[in-house]
């Protein structure tokens, strides 16, 4: 059993190094991701070990990273492109809507872009403005694009690695705030589909679903909960779009009663359309609405408010008990 | 390569070509253009041959009538454009009348494997490069939204979102770099693409990274309704010294000196020496699209003062003083051009619709459950009224 | 009575001349809003009347426009900002998102935001690539904005006028291919809040609700259901952030059926929102699940097939359909 | 303006002082840059005033001094922000050390009524703007994301996402004009910046509308790990060039000619001509934050070949060759910054945080519905708390 414990941002770094030597048209390009490394050091070593032509420092300009990606990507090249944080991804925002998503569909399938856009997202790190948020509704939104996001060490060096291998460009969202984080990553196994969600633990009562960095708090409330009695199944989606509604179904027909948790603020956001969706999958068998958890309709708050305003164990906790009231 | 084109394209610059029509005594009598000293311009309004100590450039007579058949084929299916919007084939039509010399002029400073990305009005660019015009015409009509195979012609999709494929165009060019190649890239856009900050953009990542792309800039004096003091109060070319690259200026109704200007800049990215900037100085004839109404922004004055520089005008006027062409060309190119339009209009108006489930292919290459969930409860929802109706 | 007929172009027209009327701070920018009166003639003769300086032909830059905007704002104008058409807002969505809709917050309240961003959206017009679609879900995820739409000429005026004059940015969404229908417009009313919605028709077997392009074709689908026998209530939302909640809680709590409609792809849509949230409100009053009808997981397809991209009479009253068979 | 700045700013440019430093005699001293002849000079590092055709300043001892204290005690409080951070009392900070010069000789340039727009790092600006420094190390404490009130000093608030800042500056500028006033606005941002769209986009605004705008890119040769080569292959202040405007490369480690060539720069743009870019070529001597190593990017060697060059030691000098400060001076200079950090150290810590409600306010001026509702429910929810309590 090959299985080695590291941190989730080691094994991206891994996964990325693993690419880059498979197939020769792999390139990493983005903001300090050469001898720096990246602002996480996601990246370190790279360039030293494939050189500046492979791991590419760019200009400070992110429509020119997606922009010039999307050309590499027409030549032949298969782009990662490393956004540095969340709030960053904006200046790109076109190219990734209005090109990146499209030129698939505009070609009638004659272009194929497979550029993989890395955007560590998410609060919990005590950073200042534009460096804590979730933007992945604004993505999930537009069709052409994939969006993921791995919970653990080990989908974060699988998930990375078939992202990269898709044909599609695919937004990966890296948890950031759980980059530290050690798991078991078994780099002979054989893994799953991409975009299929995973029950991270079972349960009867009530289920729970979540992605990228709230599935660990999910699974400590669940823990609580079970002292209290309470049987939450926790699913980890790990794909935003597609979304795995079928897993999500089957937990919610034997349950009947679904919170959703997630930071992006919950306006407008991912847990709406679980929401919508399960409540038409599921009409006769939930016994409650499905109760959303996230950021509030505010910008992220200064680093000083933050555990206020991100989800944790007792707003989940809070959630659970009213949907198992009804 | 399509037939339609003059010459297929050669891998190399066709530099070395034997007859040449510009004889030691004719070179001697060329005069030094009389306008702008900025502007190169190798023919004149007048159908003049001129030199400019820079930009040489000697054709054989096949080669020029080349130029002049390319030009005159791309006017006439432009038109036809024009025609079949104004009969609801079309549901729009951006011509490129006057405007034909800077497109056929750079399209043929290319060779094959050089790569071109054009926004939505470079249709005699599209020809040079051997692309079906019946193939630009169908996202006018609505039945798909570009759809040719860029790769088959090394012609991009039309962008209509102003400025982002320079980024493309400077990407790809990297790639081009990486790969060890010498071919180059032409990243065509206008002069009101010239404000968007993607446009500046690809010039820093052209720069930086030495990108063998020619930045071709047709400054056809307009943006829809703006012209381009609104962008700019010095000339565009020279946005590229700020950058560390050179800009040059030519007559864009010049179809000699923008094929010369091109080769050059072509060659100057293929050598290492990364981008280069051309402004082509000319003028939109006609509206930017059917639903624009051009009289209410400028003058017919202004307009009229550009018909004397008419790009094919001024080469039939050099072809004939030359006596490079006779009346049989001449009469053969309109029989053409007519046979051209005849063929657009025909394809066209037989050009099926789409069929309503296109609308779920081709959105992923790898697929996507949710679109396969559409397509699905689309195709059960259309059996429905098929039902109700037995 | 002063009321007059008139388009609702002509109506957002009368609106912007009356504001820059009334204060001499109101500024309207964009490409092409000057000679030529704008691609839609909305400012048509507006410079002429009130001069370059306040009529302001922009040069081609989405993030310009829009970031030069938020300096004037900052320097005590109002400027109501024109994005030719819906899919050329993307370059200037970093300074909505991370600028414009953040400063107040960002100066704790000491920096206002006057600014009106006018976005003709949506389809129906059988125009190229780019030109119709329907952004709407990506600016009302975004605190800080506010996003409203109106479905007729008496709304466009009035709406125009009150989203200049709040303090707030506010996203006007201006249903193009609604541009030319006409409708009464007094100018002497009293116009109600800019963010309630309307009940447009009065019903009583299920509710419809729809904003912008959409109320009208649910109004016709509504007088289609009623020659059938059905009852439906139609309700015209007006504004998407805030959401008026409350009336259409009314209505579901009456009706105890729901169906949303508009033109933007379904998947993390409005309707996701108005789902999820009239669900978690009216629990014990659905009948049937929230159904939502709207754009497929597609770029908005080329002209020739739009018809049945959209949501039309016959999508509408088949989800009705759906909604009374629970 | 707050007590610790130095001297009041003037409601016109200070011109027409009495004293002069400078006498005759030693301007005939004076020597030309031995540098770049492209960079404007005054001071050279070894403390020494030299003469530039274009840019002459002439001070007064006190306001020699007072460009000296600017500077010291800016850099007190930004050390006192490193230290803060490394006691966790910060989250992050930004340190300028070695960009002093840029920042107090360009802000010393503009009057009361001219309006500087800053990225994260120019806290000398903020300083002689007479922002108090616990003001600006709110957000890095993490207890507001800025919030000073600009209009109160005419600094606008520190602005994180590179680049935007420039339209910003660029469009109060066009108001400006509007307004028939002759005020001008500095645009902040930095070598890294100048690749952003946004930053190209300002440029042309600011140029076609004739903006009285100086751009002020502190190019201090890194953008967190990448070398400015990584965005241009030629000298920043050419940028300007290329949409028509002037730029010109001052030292930017010499606060006497940072403060003339804006100077300057602000009466261009006042003239009504339109925008101008000021390239301070200068040296980020720390860490881009405390939460960078440079280490990782970049020699030792090169930080120390700039130490050589410091703002505040050429200027220090300066004064004391030329006897324009004595011992005294110096002294209490020294004790000043002491209590400076002091202060700010005590205010930081007793700085209180933000009650927890406060995320529910200031989203909107109007007032949502949701954010009311929102509101509304965390406060029940944390209620809930308090009763589980009893
Ligand atoms: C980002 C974006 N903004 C606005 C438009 C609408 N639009 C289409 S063409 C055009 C003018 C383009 O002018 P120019 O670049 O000079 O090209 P030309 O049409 O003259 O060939 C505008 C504003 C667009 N297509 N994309
Ligand atoms: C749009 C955007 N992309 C990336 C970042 C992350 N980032 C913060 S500072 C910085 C480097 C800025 O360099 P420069 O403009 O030279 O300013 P300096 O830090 O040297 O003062 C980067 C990449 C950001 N803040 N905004
Ligand atoms: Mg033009
Ligand atoms: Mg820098």
């Amino acid at each position: 059993m090959a299985a080695e414990k590291m941190a989730l941002a080691k094994a991206i770094t891994e996964s990325l190094r693993t690419s880059l030597e498979q197939d020769s048209k792999v390139l990493v390009m983005g903001e300090d991701v050469g001898k720096l490394g990246g602002v996480f050091r996601v990246t370190d070593g790279l360039q030293k070990d494939f050189g500046e032509d492979r791991v590419i420092d760019t200009p400070l300009a992110e429509s020119g990273i997606v922009g010039t990606a999307i050309g590499l990507a027409l030549r032949g090249y298969r782009p990662v492109v490393e956004i540095q944080f969340d709030g960053f991804v904006f200046p790109a925002y076109d190219q990734i809507v209005t090109q990146l998503a499209k030129m698939h569909a505009r070609a009638l399938g004659k272009i194929k872009l497979p550029v993989v856009i890395r955007i560590p997202y998410g609060g919990g790190i005590g950073a200042v403005e534009h460096h804590s948020e979730s933007p992945e509704a604004l993505f999930a939104h537009v069709a052409g694009l994939k969006c993921v996001s791995p919970s653990n060490a080990s989908d974060a060096y699988w998930m990375m690695q078939q992202s990269i291998a898709s044909d599609d460009p695919v937004i990966f969202f890296e948890p950031k705030r759980r980059y530290w984080d050690k798991g078991e990553v078994d780099k002979t196994a054989i893994p799953g589909p991409l975009h299929k969600a995973r029950v991270a633990r079972e349960g009867s009562d009530l289920t729970v679903v979540a992605y990228g960095p709230m599935v660990k708090t999910c699974m400590e409330a669940a823990a609580a909960a079970a002292e209290e009695g309470r049987s939450l199944e926790v699913i980890d989606l790990r794909s935003m779009s597609p979304i795995d509604f079928d897993t999500v179904q089957a937990s919610v027909e034997k349950t009947g009663r679904l919170v959703v948790v997630h930071e992006a603020p919950v306006f407008y956001g991912s847990g709406a359309e679980i929401a919508a969706r399960i409540t038409e999958r599921c009409f006769y068998h939930l016994e409650a609405p499905v109760l959303r958890v996230g950021g509030y309709h505010a910008p992220y708050p200064p680093a000083r408010l933050e555990e206020e305003y991100l989800p944790g164990l007792d707003r989940i906790l809070d959630s659970v008990d009213r949907a198992l009231a009804y | 390569m399509t037939v339609e084109s003059t010459a297929a394209r050669s891998k190399q610059p066709r530099r070395s070509s034997s007859k040449r029509t510009s004889s030691p005594k004719k070179k001697a009598a060329a005069k030094k253009p009389a306008g702008d000293p900025g502007l190169v311009q190798l023919l004149t309004p007048e159908g003049e041959r001129v030199e400019h100590p820079d930009y040489a450039i000697d054709l054989t007579a096949d080669e020029l009538r080349g130029l002049y058949r390319d030009m005159v084929l791309t006017r006439a299916f432009d038109a036809e454009g024009v025609t079949l919007q104004r009969q609801g084939e079309l549901g729009l039509w951006p011509s490129l009348l006057g405007q034909e010399a800077a497109q056929v002029g750079s399209a043929r400073a290319m060779r094959d494997d050089d790569y071109a990305f054009p926004t939505y009005r470079e249709h005699g660019v599209a020809w040079v490069r051997g692309v079906p015009p019946e193939n630009l015409l169908g996202m006018f009509r609505g039945v798909n939204n570009g759809g040719w195979d860029p790769n088959s012609n090394n012609f991009h999709l039309y962008t209509i979102v102003i400025g982002s494929q320079a980024l493309h165009a400077t990407g790809y060019a990297m790639g081009i770099t990486k790969d060890g190649a010498d071919s180059s890239v032409i990243a065509y856009f206008g002069d009101g693409a010239s404000s968007q900050g993607d446009v500046a953009e690809s010039f820093t990542f052209a720069a930086v990274y030495n990108a063998p792309v020619v930045f071709f800039c047709q400054n056809n004096q307009w943006a829809i309704s703006e012209p381009t003091e609104k962008q700019s109060r010095v000339p565009l070319y020279r946005r590229a010294d700020g950058f560390g690259f050179p800009g040059v200026r030519v007559d864009g109704n010049d179809v000699l000196a923008c094929l010369a200007v091109t080769r050059a800049a072509l060659e100057h990215t293929r050598s290492g020496q990364g981008p280069m900037l051309v402004e082509a100085y000319t003028y939109r004839m006609g509206a930017h699209t059917t639903s624009d109404d051009p009289t209410r922004y400028r003058e017919d004055e202004e307009r009229k003062g550009w018909e004397a520089k008419d790009p094919i005008l001024r080469l039939r006027t050099y072809l004939e003083n030359e006596g490079l062409a006779d009346e049989d060309f001449f009469a053969s190119l309109e029989e053409e051009s007519t046979a051209l339009g005849k063929r657009v209009r025909e394809a066209i108006r037989t050009m099926e619709n789409p069929d309503e489930m296109a609308m779920f292919e081709n959105i992923y290459a790898d697929g996507h459950a949710l679109v396969d969930e559409e397509r699905a409860a689309y195709a059960a929802y259309q059996a429905s009224f098929a039902e109700e109706g037995n």
